[in-house]
């Protein structure tokens, strides 16, 4: 295993000094590994807080600053935070007008943050909405499974919800803002390398020279099948089409083309050129797009794309002033 | 009839002994998670189980069993997240939550208990037979433990059948397609591997009929 | 070779359409490979123009924008851009008060750069100044070599210039301006795995899994040494000694962690911290700093570390508005 | 003696006869380059000499050979880049600007155009003897060249020899230290390969003594 680290078993809290370091502009909770605001949005807000697993940088850390999170709980790589780290981060952000969590659908993530929600309910009278997101075509959404994986659409959702926060729209508004979001995203991936775990030591699968999988989320797991390796124009089409086959794609659209890590920007931009080409001709209007490293999955080459179905109050939100270490314009 | 009274030590003891085979079994704990998961079960459990062995090893010993399950349990829930943390911690709550204020457990009242247990990790996670999860390892666990109390057996035979029956559930978890968790997401990928979970419970019920046949029951009139 | 790219021998051309694609306030001139600002700069300005081989993206194409660079040349894969390229981005950035070339010292880049300063000389009246970067202390500075290569300084001095050319400063003040920036930075990298140039199709250098090269470029060159694998920690004092060793750092400082293009930035944060410790140990005081991807060797592992003393005056253009795709804040 | 003269189909023959050696061995180049370089040395000579072959094959041929070099030179100055771009494209610059408006060349001509680009690329480069650059292949042949044609030699003799003293040139880079271009950032490590560059140019004087010895010299009294 080859990478810049001390102790496999204390990278998080390692790479939290770092981060603490970078940003005056945030507080970090070393103890309870939360990033947040060092200046919090105004009294009478919703705020937003989100968390998952190391290893997906910059989300969520990242995201936390005006227009976005107000703050982010960090657990171990690829594992869910525990509720009393969500616990702190909520009580942490609230503003008096409660606080939304941003859960990524997987087992490990709901179950801590419905106990986390558990807790605040009993043991504070901040009020707690949660929205799960879900957006990854890769897996069937059936009683068979755990549902859809929260991958791409969390990035988007977490700029274009912390925008009306910041507007001032009540909890209920945020919460139900949210959801919407969350229906209009689908999102799907591919890997042509696995990823290494730090503290397993070697790669979570392995993989021919020829090889690629289709279909992976943002955990080093093995995607939904594995075919030979292809040109870029070929990848844009496997993970175009599971997307537009999904879901009525037509109209404007937000699409994010999203490094997994370890593949550099310009094979990004390369992709994102074939991608756009396949989105338009299949009637989607791009009206905005992300290109870069959003959403990653430790230093695992590949990439995955996101379309958001965007009308012009996602849009308007969309292109609001944002100012965190992942995503900053308008300020 | 033998009484099987079984101490807080003892219970600590099994504890430990948990704690030791998931810090041994480490590796390939996550081995398995690697195969259908994201690598850090062995991780997680091992972390867990370390902080819980510091806990209760740190101040004065717990003065009863719903005392010690609970830190147990809200121990795993605080330094193990994932979907392990919330379902081994809401098992050990649910022991400690229906244990009451007990010095000791007789093999009924603990297995009173360990159905508690496995009540929380339902209620917490879904999980239903042939999903592929803990619960395969854990339920033909309880179910061969309380026969064997019912059946006029000693708490060491109980636990011994309990933990015959979890590797026997383990072992029937591979060929299953998974349909909770993350190894749900392979869809018939998921077939041909061990669910890490129901490995790592199988341990917890090894270590508990080691740790039991430990004991020397006095035999009486 | 696994990359996401269609003819290994046409990715920087297919990479631009994606550009082009992703970014509709710059223009792609795709003849020339050339990216320049969609709204030119005020008349009366100096214009900044920089080029260079591609692999090392977001630099240049990505700082390309308000307050930093007004046009960029690309050249293939890690191999410079040409006089013809050069002359035509020079011509389209001019507003009048003449182009500053903002050259990394490389044998190549610095002969494609001077005919294209002859050309322009001969062929316009655009008046042409150039600097030439070289900040790398790997290489002895010496008649026994080609120079210092210019690396992570580059980024710095395209931000802290073109913050001054939109002040309006003249030419003269402009070059002088460029030639301190580069004069008071130094930068050390390293890489714990090679890069694959497309048209090779394989690692430029062989390289075990218990070692690292120290003092490598960004053309994937071997570093001055091989050495055993390290922590973060020590890896992190073999960036920073040098670098300490070669100049006197102390007193107000920027300060980058760049990532080399293959390194997850939770490896970059990680290493961020251990290198602000030794840097501020060594009495350099980090007023700002830049964690990330921003001067890449396509996808080799590895980071560098670049500190430029700072002075009030650099600070205040550091912290002017800029608004490209690279670097965006106060805008 | 022979007269020797070398036409401007001739020449574009040598040309045609580089280009196919780079390209095939291209890999061998970029192979060597891998080593000292950043890997494109290879690409670098396929991608140019495949546009020169493109710009003198398209439209009306070269009527002299000032206008046959100077295209050739700017077309690799345009499509090239890195060092080789500039350096072998002000060869060739400096080779048509010498020339003059010439239908063709002799011995002496020929020695007179390539030394000037000789000159070009030591103006452009500045390299030195010994320095592990293209000069170390190039030189030495065109001393050798000047030297067979000096003692009487044919064109034929006179591009074989420089062809030889190329490659020793280029075989005697290998234990050099390079002290120019970016094999000069390795120090000691650089010595112990050959340079691509020297490589590159011995593959020119092989393509110009396997043209020119294709040609047929009458002898006349
Ligand atoms: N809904 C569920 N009910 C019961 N057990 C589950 C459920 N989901 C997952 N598990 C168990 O959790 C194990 C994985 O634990 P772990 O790897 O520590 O967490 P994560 O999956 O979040 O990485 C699985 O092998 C499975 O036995
Ligand atoms: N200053 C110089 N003078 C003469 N030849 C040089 C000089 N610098 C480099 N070269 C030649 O250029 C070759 C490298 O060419 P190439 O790899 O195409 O360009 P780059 O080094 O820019 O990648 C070297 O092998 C060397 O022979
Ligand atoms: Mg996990
Ligand atoms: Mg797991
Ligand atoms: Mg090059
Ligand atoms: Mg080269």
């Amino acid at each position: 295993m080859k990478k810049l680290i001390n102790d496999p078993n204390n990278v998080l809290a390692d790479a939290l000094v770092g981060v603490a370091a970078a940003h005056p502009e945030l507080k970090v909770d070393a103890a309870n590994r939360i990033i947040y605001r060092a200046t919090p949005k105004d009294k009478g807000k919703v705020a937003l807080i989100s968390g998952g697993g190391a290893g997906h940088e910059p989300l969520h850390g990242g995201f936390v600053g005006f227009g976005m999170l107000d703050a982010a709980c960090n657990g171990e790589v690829f594992t869910s935070p525990t509720p009393d780290q969500m616990q702190e981060a909520t009580k942490v952000a609230d503003r008096g007008a409660g606080v939304l969590h941003i859960v990524k659908n997987y087992t490990g993530d709901v179950m801590n943050f419905e106990m986390a929600a558990e807790l605040a309910a009993s043991e504070s009278d901040i009020k707690v909405e949660t929205v799960v997101t879900n957006d990854d075509v890769a897996v069937q959404d059936s009683t068979w499974t755990a549902g859809r994986r929260g991958v791409g659409v969390t990035v988007l959702l977490e700029k274009i919800v912390g925008a009306a926060a910041e507007e001032g729209r009540d909890l209920a508004a945020v919460t139900a803002l949210a959801k919407k979001v969350n229906e209009a995203g689908r999102s799907m991936g591919m890997a042509l390398t696995s990823c290494t775990v730090p503290a397993a030591g070697k790669p979570t699968f392995e993989i021919g020279d020829d090889e690629m999988e289709i279909g992976v989320g943002i955990h080093g797991e093995p995607g939904r099948h594995r075919v030979p390796i292809a040109p870029a124009s070929e990848i844009a089409k496997q993970l175009v089409e599971p997307i537009l086959a999904d879901f009525d794609a037509k109209g404007p659209a937000i699409v994010m083309l999203n490094g997994l890590g370890g593949s550099p920007l310009i094979e990004l931009y390369l992709m994102y050129g074939e991608v756009a080409k396949l989105l338009e001709k299949g009637g989607v209007k791009i009206a905005r797009n992300l290109v870069g490293n959003y959403i990653t999955s430790l230093d695992m080459a590949g990439c995955s794309v996101t379309v958001l179905k965007a009308d012009d109050e996602l849009l308007k939100l969309w292109d609001a002033p944002v100012n965190t270490s992942g995503l900053r314009w308008g300020i | 009839m033998s009484d099987g009274t079984i101490s807080l030590e003892r219970l600590t003891a099994w504890l430990g002994r948990f704690a030791e085979l998931v810090t041994d079994q480490r590796a390939y704990l996550t081995e398995l998670d690697s195969a259908i998961g994201d690598a850090d079960h062995g991780a997680n459990m091992a972390r867990g189980m370390t902080a819980v062995m510091e806990k209760i090893g740190a101040g004065t010993p717990a003065g009863a069993a719903d005392e010690l399950f609970k830190s147990v349990g809200m121990t795993l829930v605080t330094s193990v997240g994932g979907a392990s943390g919330p379902l081994y911690g809401t098992f050990f709550l649910r022991m400690g939550m229906t244990a009451g204020a007990v010095p000791s457990f007789d093999g009924g009242s603990l297995g009173t208990a360990l159905r508690a247990g496995l009540e929380g990790v339902v209620a917490r996670g879904k999980a239903e037979a042939g999903d592929k999860t803990m619960f395969d390892a854990m339920a033909p666990a309880l179910d061969a433990y309380d026969a064997a109390i019912s059946g006029g057996g000693t708490v060491q035979d109980a636990a011994a059948a309990a933990f015959a029956a979890a590797e026997a559930g383990r072992d029937a978890t591979a060929p299953l397609v998974a349909r909770k968790g993350r190894a749900s997401y392979l869809g018939e990928r998921s077939a041909g591997h061990l669910d890490p979970g129901a490995t790592s419970t199988a341990l917890l019920f090894q270590a508990l009929s080691e740790t039991l046949s430990g004991t020397t029951t006095p035999t009486g009139g």
